[in-house]
């Protein structure tokens, strides 16, 4: 098991944002979250990420609990999150705003840095071929040196896709990746995942579009108030009947 | 007509996004322009209803011109946005939200009248009576929205535009959303939706406009428009198609 | 010391907490429309004091209508100076607006040095008689009036903010503006109209306390810096916060003085205010549901 | 980094040059000056323009410098340079216990404590008497060496000062061009972000401060032995909220920014004092027309020729 | 700068042309700022005298400028301003500072490039031990307390408590306070200080108040000297107030209002020049100083404005003795003897670059909202 939780909790005030989430994601998989708005998915993604702390439970990762550990330090042991609004690092280029992740692994120290000692420079070299790496990879390379101010919003989340990339996490936590982008840009970030999956990577991805899970899911997690209260295979979970109810509405009644 | 734009051109930091756009909605109609990320809408909205004032072209509302007009003096003239992201008043109560929203009618109209669409409104999303008390930031996502359309609906407008109701909504309550917008139709509100959701957009509409880099791209019925071949291609994911298609 | 002495100290500490509390809450009107601190609110109680000693001791106007011109004339002053210098600003950041109040202050107070120059001015208490006696501790008459104005302000603001939609408006739009013009609120007037605001309670404030800490041109900025701990102290934009605050800061300096020493009773209330930051970050008053949601 | 080097070389080949064509000591004196407010705005910069947090207490560290390096060569006759890497140490010190607590502040309630930090350090320099010399202060503070040479004319001071503003601005533009200055800008962004992307947000927010401490204190010292003599009133929040006006007017985030806005804002009051009872009208009308105009700046006034990352 | 420097070239050689040859003296007082209260008159006073001077034809036909530059009563800006003075302008001597920190800041420069300086402020560090070039027209503040203290003794006067303010002035103040009272048989039961903003200082008076002593000494600047009688009034403390000569001014008597009654205060003679003898000495500067400042300027005379005046002539005096030399002005200064100025009669020396002794002072009251002089 690459990610495992048990009995996760957090309260806001009286409402129970998680509440007691078993979940167990295994190495190399892709798993997708769903639920209605306020089910606690963006609050479940907090914690795994560490940006808040649960009040119960725990999470293991790569067979150790994290729970005590800063946001950082869990981003440096491989959980690579990407938000659900794209929130670019507007005062650093494309190429800045990677490097800044490839930074963590890969820095001089403070000495070689204000003194500029040659060491800078080559591992500088260095990471700008695996940022430029990433960034065709991303079909992005031609923007290099442009700021996030003037890339469209579909290479903005591309651009904060590559900037996870760049931590070479073993999971990767993508929230509503493809929430406001065409058909067109949908298709092509379903593309990247899988490629992802190809390289080894284990994917958490909290969606609504359900056809995006659908392609690329192995398993789906159904979140509600908090609750975890169904969890299958993509097709299971669109026929049972509770999530209909809770989620998916008569719309997908008739689907499959 | 009720709002008639005219080759307008606006900009954001004087880069042109919306580019001589011409298009208009008449009273009654429901309006959809859909379009990718990108592709200008919000923009055009906005210069619509006056919080971009750096344009040319010509904006008329009734019949008259309200190109020039600060958005204070265009939501009293009858246009109510719901804008992108609901931009709720998160650390006030989900009651002065909506009371805010008649802010143009205080003083014109007795109170009595806008505690009947205060009514309305509740009648319309009843968990915002609910949850009237709560800090309108401690609401869920749909919640919000909820709120931010019901906010919209105390101006009493004749038109509301709305940017991109459903983004980032569960299915259900995306539903319940655009069921409402239906309902609210049925009322004789006229409706300009953006969106990108297609499927939807194109269901609760009559007309509807494709926008693509700053330009209105194509024009038509909305049952037409959805057979389009281009249009399904582009907009339309898979699972819609053979929704659609049946 | 013994108990009479303690009494004596906790009513002098709050006779100069009301007046802490008082330009505190001048800091919360403009903070509640615009999320910015202003840095010339101490010019106006500077004004307000300064303009009343002429009125009343130059031109020898009666008090109250020497009071009453003077809060017109500071109220004119600020919105004077929201219109002249930040309305017609463009777009602009918090820190620019901030200094543009800087500037402000600064043009303030040069006003004021070139029409009363640099002496120090004082008023009459506005009702001589002598101190109330309290269990053996005394208590001026211009204490008592700051009081009374003090707490007739923050309940008008109280009712203000919570009830009249005028009051919530001011609200909506430090909250957000932009959707608060999507509402139809004007919301530069109202960035003019809590300047004017702020500026009438700082003349108040200026014509309350002048009797108590005498003026001179630039005493206000001096007094503003404790009206800027309280606000902030008590969560800013929480007019009882300013008050609750500006009492704790006056009543701790007036007891580290009177029972530790006077050198560092600066230094001491200061380590607490600091203390208190750091336990609550966002001020006594300001809750942290409200922070997390501006920070949303 | 080579395109700034260019601006860098004719910058500080006319500031070096300056004093062989202009001999008048008084504009060498007030140049001093300028050197050594630009090495406080050069610090303060790196916190408030980068890392995105505020001080309105920099007076404080610029006073620990000076009080140390000056009362530990006066009264213990210790070298200089003993005394200045004191101040240097105790400022880091002090800049710990500050910005412990910025880790949790934000915005106006940060500017608040920071103020009252510079406060307290005010009130100490007056009431602790026997040490700082109270309000009063103390003068004959001896003057700097260097390399045998005694600093003790303004000319001397002058190279002296402006060589380590050149060093200094170096040191901050290779640190803004390293992988350092790139997670400092980070900070500019919701601090959640930098987090979940590895930034050890917690450390570079001290090390900002730390940063903007070393600068101010070791202006300090320059200043003390340059002065000869000290006292709390040079030390207040009007200096704090001084040197925060140099880096917005000279354009925050910005290092020529932060040189430019020290630079108008030492000479103006040498231009206005002329002006007396005016001044003040004359400076707060320019404030507001800088901040109205040119909401980004003076250094938006040359576009293309700006150094880093902006 | 280039053109700055071009214009201010440009605009000396104007003013060389149309004015010709003149005097320059140069002044630096705090005239803004918070010690204004004290660059303000001092700055009036030497404007009148250049004024004065120039209107009868000068000193031997020369002119005199005063160049006035304002210190705000800061460091660093005086320092530069002194430098100016004396690079730029290249002046013969300067007046001033009004504050005694901003003298200390400028004392290794005058003394590096040699130019007299007779400053307005009272501490007697500045001219102890004493600088070759430095030299103070106040009495210093150290007269002034054993002035008090020797009318404590008089009065039997021996338990006090002391309050005074965080500034310079205030600092001197108290450090004289302390060092002096033991060689008069005073004892300090109370040492208490207040920040120059505070607006009440109860609490220290509580404390003062706490140990009982005969009488309380307050040494500070405006507003303190009015908030602290009249906190002791509202205390109903009756004890004898007295206060440091800096409450020359009658200004600040009507500041402390009733409180202001009986307070007792060590000064120069200007505030009560129509009370002394005709046969006094200085009567004749006191009065011509006295009807001249306040026609002018519409407001009453103190006795800052006097230390100002003081240091104009001792200059102007040598000025028109010695010609314009900064050497020979400086030897002229330190060689002045009975020189009749407002603080009283000068008597300088090599080893004494303030002149003045005790009886420089006058102990004075207050009565009836007047000051008037202190009888036994």
């Amino acid at each position: 098991m690459l990610l495992e939780t048990k009995n996760l909790t957090r309260y806001f005030g009286g409402v129970k944002a998680v509440d007691g989430v078993d979940i167990e994601v295994k190495e190399g998989t892709i798993k997708g979250i769903i639920g209605p708005n306020g089910a606690g998915k963006t609050t479940f993604f907090h914690l795994l990420s560490g940006h808040l702390p649960p009040q119960k439970g725990w999470i293991k990762f790569k067979g150790e609990i994290i729970n005590h550990l800063p946001p950082f330090e869990r981003a440096r042991k491989g959980i690579g999150r990407v938000f659900q609004q794209p929130s670019p690092f507007e005062n650093l280029t494309l190429m800045e705003n990677i490097l800044i992740s490839l930074d963590i692994s890969n820095s001089p120290s403070l000495f070689t840095s204000l003194l500029r000692l040659p060491s800078l420079g080559k591992s500088e070299k260095e990471k700008e071929k695996q940022a430029i790496e990433i960034l065709h990879f991303l079909n992005l390379e031609k923007k290099l040196h442009h700021f996030p101010s003037s890339l469209t919003h579909f290479e903005r989340r591309k651009m904060e896709i590559g900037r996870v990339l760049a931590l070479n996490p073993s999971l990767l936590l993508l929230d509503e990746p493809t929430a406001g982008l065409s058909y067109r840009e949908k298709e092509e970030i379903k593309e990247i995942i899988w490629e992802l999956k190809e390289k080894g990577l284990t994917i958490l991805v909290v969606e609504h579009d359900m056809e995006l899970i659908t392609d690329i899911c192995e398993e789906v997690v159904v979140l509600n108030f908090g609750k975890k209260i169904a969890e299958g295979s993509p097709w299971e979970i669109k026929n049972n009947p509770l999530v209909k109810e809770v989620y998916l509405g008569e719309e997908y009644a008739s689907g499959s | 007509m009720l709002l008639e734009v005219k080759n307008l051109t606006a900009y954001r930091d004087s880069i042109p996004i919306v580019r001589s756009v011409s298009f208009h909605v008449n009273e009654g109609e429901s309006v959809a322009i859909l379009g990718a990320n990108g592709a200008g809408k919000t923009t055009l909205i906005e210069s619509i209803i006056g919080i971009i004032s750096e344009k040319t072209g010509e904006v008329r509302f009734k019949g008259k011109d309200i190109t020039r007009l600060n958005s204070e003096e265009i939501v009293k003239r009858g246009i109510s946005l719901v804008p992108q992201g609901r931009e709720i008043f998160s650390t006030l109560s989900v009651k002065d939200n909506l009371l805010l929203g008649a802010y143009t009618r205080f003083g014109r109209e007795s109170m009595a009248s806008i505690k009947e669409t205060l009514e309305e409104v509740y009648g319309l999303f009843p968990i915002l009576k609910e949850r009237e008390k709560q800090l309108a930031g401690t609401l869920s996502g749909g919640e919000q929205q909820m709120l931010a359309i019901g906010r919209a609906l105390m101006a009493k407008p004749t038109l509301l535009l709305l940017d991109e109701p459903s983004l980032g909504l569960a299915p259900q309550i995306r539903a319940k959303i655009f069921s409402s917008l239906e309902e609210l139709h049925k009322k004789g509100i006229t409706l300009l939706l953006v969106e990108q959701n297609t499927f939807y957009a194109l269901r609760i509409t009559e007309r509807a406009y494709v926008m693509e880099t700053g330009r209105l791209v194509m024009e038509g019925k909305s049952e037409e428009i959805a057979k389009d071949p281009e249009v399904i291609r582009a907009y339309l994911g898979r699972e819609y198609r053979e929704k659609w298609e049946r | 010391m013994n108990w009479q002495n303690f009494l004596q100290l906790v009513l002098s500490g709050i006779t100069i907490g009301s007046i802490y509390a008082f330009i505190g809450i001048g800091f919360n009107i403009i903070y509640n429309t615009t999320s910015i601190i202003n840095f010339a609110q101490g010019e106006f109680v500077m004004l307000g004091g300064l303009i009343l000693y002429s009125f009343h001791q130059s031109f020898h106007i009666p008090l109250i209508p020497a009071i009453l011109l003077t809060l017109i004339l500071v109220t004119l002053i600020g919105i004077g100076m929201e219109r002249l210098t930040l309305h017609p600003v463009k777009n602009p950041t918090v820190l620019n607006m901030i200094i543009i109040t800087i500037g402000c202050s600064i043009f303030l107070k040069g006003v004021a040095l070139s029409i009363w120059g640099r002496e120090v001015y004082h008023l009459p208490f506005f009702f001589p008689r002598p101190p109330f006696r309290i269990g053996g501790a005394s208590i001026t008459t211009q204490s008592l009036v700051v009081w009374v104005a003090l707490i007739i302000s923050s309940a008008f603001l109280y009712f203000f903010y919570r009830f009249t939609l005028l009051g919530k408006a001011m609200r909506a739009c430090s909250v957000n503006p932009v959707a608060a013009r999507l509402m139809g609120i004007k919301v530069k007037s109202l960035i003019t109209l809590s300047f004017a605001l702020a500026a009438f309670l700082g003349g108040l404030a200026g014509v309350t306390i002048t009797p108590i800490s005498l003026m001179d041109y630039q005493r206000g900025s001096l007094l503003a810096l404790k009206g800027f701990a309280a606000a902030v102290l008590g969560g800013l934009g929480k007019e009882f916060g300013a008050i609750l605050a500006g009492m704790a800061l006056g009543i701790t300096e007036s007891l580290v003085a009177g029972y530790i020493s006077s050198g560092y009773k600066d230094a001491v209330s200061l380590l607490i205010l600091l203390f208190i930051l750091f336990v609550r970050p966002g001020g006594i008053m300001g809750s942290k549901e409200e922070i997390s949601l501006r920070e949303l | 980094m080579r395109k700034e080097l260019k601006g860098l070389v004719i910058f500080f080949g006319l500031i070096f040059l300056f004093p062989l064509l202009v001999k008048s000591p008084y504009y060498i004196g007030v140049l001093v000056f300028w050197g050594i407010y630009s090495i406080i705005t050069l610090g303060l910069t790196i916190l408030m323009g980068y890392a995105g947090q505020i001080s309105l207490g920099q007076a404080g560290f610029f006073a620990v410098g000076a009080y140390t390096s000056g009362i530990l060569t006066t009264r213990f006759g210790l070298p200089p340079w003993l005394g200045i890497l004191a101040g240097l140490g105790l400022s880091l010190l002090l800049s710990l216990f500050l910005a412990l607590p910025s880790l949790k502040l934000k915005g106006h309630y940060l500017a608040m404590a920071t103020l009252g930090f510079g406060e307290i350090v005010h009130v100490v320099l007056n009431a602790w008497v026997g040490v700082t010399g109270g309000p009063s202060g103390f003068g004959e503070i001896p003057a700097l060496s260097f390399l045998g040479w005694k600093l003790d004319s303004e000319m001397s001071f002058f190279y002296f000062t402006w060589g380590w503003v050149f060093l200094f601005f170096l040191f901050s533009l290779s640190l803004l061009k390293s992988p350092y200055g790139r997670a400092l800008r980070s900070l500019h962004a919701e601090e959640r972000i930098p987090l979940s992307l590895g930034v050890n947000v917690y450390f570079y927010k001290v090390f900002a401060f730390l940063w903007a401490a070393f600068y101010a204190s070791f202006a300090g010292s320059l200043y003390a032995h340059f002065m000869t003599f000290l006292s709390p009133s040079s030390f207040t929040l009007i200096l704090s909220i001084l040197l925060v006006l140099m880096i917005v007017v000279g354009g925050l985030g910005n290092l020529w920014g932060a040189l430019l806005g020290a630079g108008i804002l030492t000479f103006l009051p040498e231009i206005l004092r002329t002006f007396e009872d005016f001044e003040m009208l004359i400076y707060g009308t320019f404030l507001i027309l800088v901040m109205i105009f040119l909401p980004k700046g003076l250094v938006s006034l040359r576009r293309g020729k700006v150094a880093t990352g902006d | 700068m280039v053109k700055r420097l071009l214009f201010l070239g440009i605009f000396f050689l104007v003013g060389c042309l149309i004015f010709g040859a003149e005097y320059r003296i140069g002044a630096v007082f705090a005239v803004t700022g918070p010690a204004s209260w004290l660059g303000d008159p001092e700055k009036k006073t030497v404007e009148m005298l250049e004024e004065e001077i120039n209107s009868q034809g000068g000193i031997n036909g020369i002119p005199i400028r005063v160049i006035v530059e304002d210190t705000k009563g800061d460091e660093t800006q005086t320092v530069n301003a002194v430098r100016k003075l004396i690079t730029r302008d290249r002046v013969l001597a300067i007046i001033g500072p009004s504050r005694s920190g901003t003298t200390l800041a400028v004392i290794p420069i005058v003394e590096k490039y040699k130019v007299p300086l007779v400053s307005c402020a009272a501490a007697e560090a500045i001219v102890k031990p004493v600088k070759k070039w430095v030299f103070k027209t106040p009495q210093t503040d150290r007269f002034a307390v054993e002035k008090i203290y020797q009318y404590m003794k008089k009065k039997g006067i021996k338990r006090i408590g002391i309050i005074t303010g965080t500034t310079g002035f205030g600092a001197q103040g108290r450090k004289h306070l302390l060092a002096l009272a033991p060689k008069y048989g005073i004892e300090i039961v109370a040492d208490e200080t207040y920040a120059p903003q505070d607006t009440d200082m109860t609490p220290q008076l509580l404390r003062i108040k706490a140990k009982n002593p005969q009488a309380i000494v307050n040494w500070s600047i405006v507003p303190g000297q009015a908030i602290v009688p009249r906190n002791m009034k509202e205390l109903g403390m009756n004890i004898p107030l007295f206060q440091s000569h800096g409450f020359g001014n009658i200004k600040y008597v009507k500041a402390a209002g009733e409180a202001a009654e009986g307070i007792i205060f060590p000064a120069g003679r200007l505030l009560v020049a129509d009370l002394l003898p005709d046969t006094h000495p200085q009567k004749k500067v006191l009065m011509e100083y006295k009807r001249k400042y306040e026609s002018r300027y519409q407001e009453p005379v103190s006795t800052f404005g006097g230390h100002a005046y003081d240091a104009f002539w001792l200059i102007v005096n040598a000025l028109k003795a010695v010609g314009p030399d900064r050497a020979k002005i400086r030897d002229y200064i330190e060689n002045t003897k009975n020189f009749v100025g407002t603080g009283g009669i000068f008597n300088f020396s090599p080893e004494d670059h303030n002149g003045l002794d005790i009886e420089a002072f006058e102990m004075l009251t207050v009565k009836n909202g007047k000051f008037t002089l202190l009888g036994d």
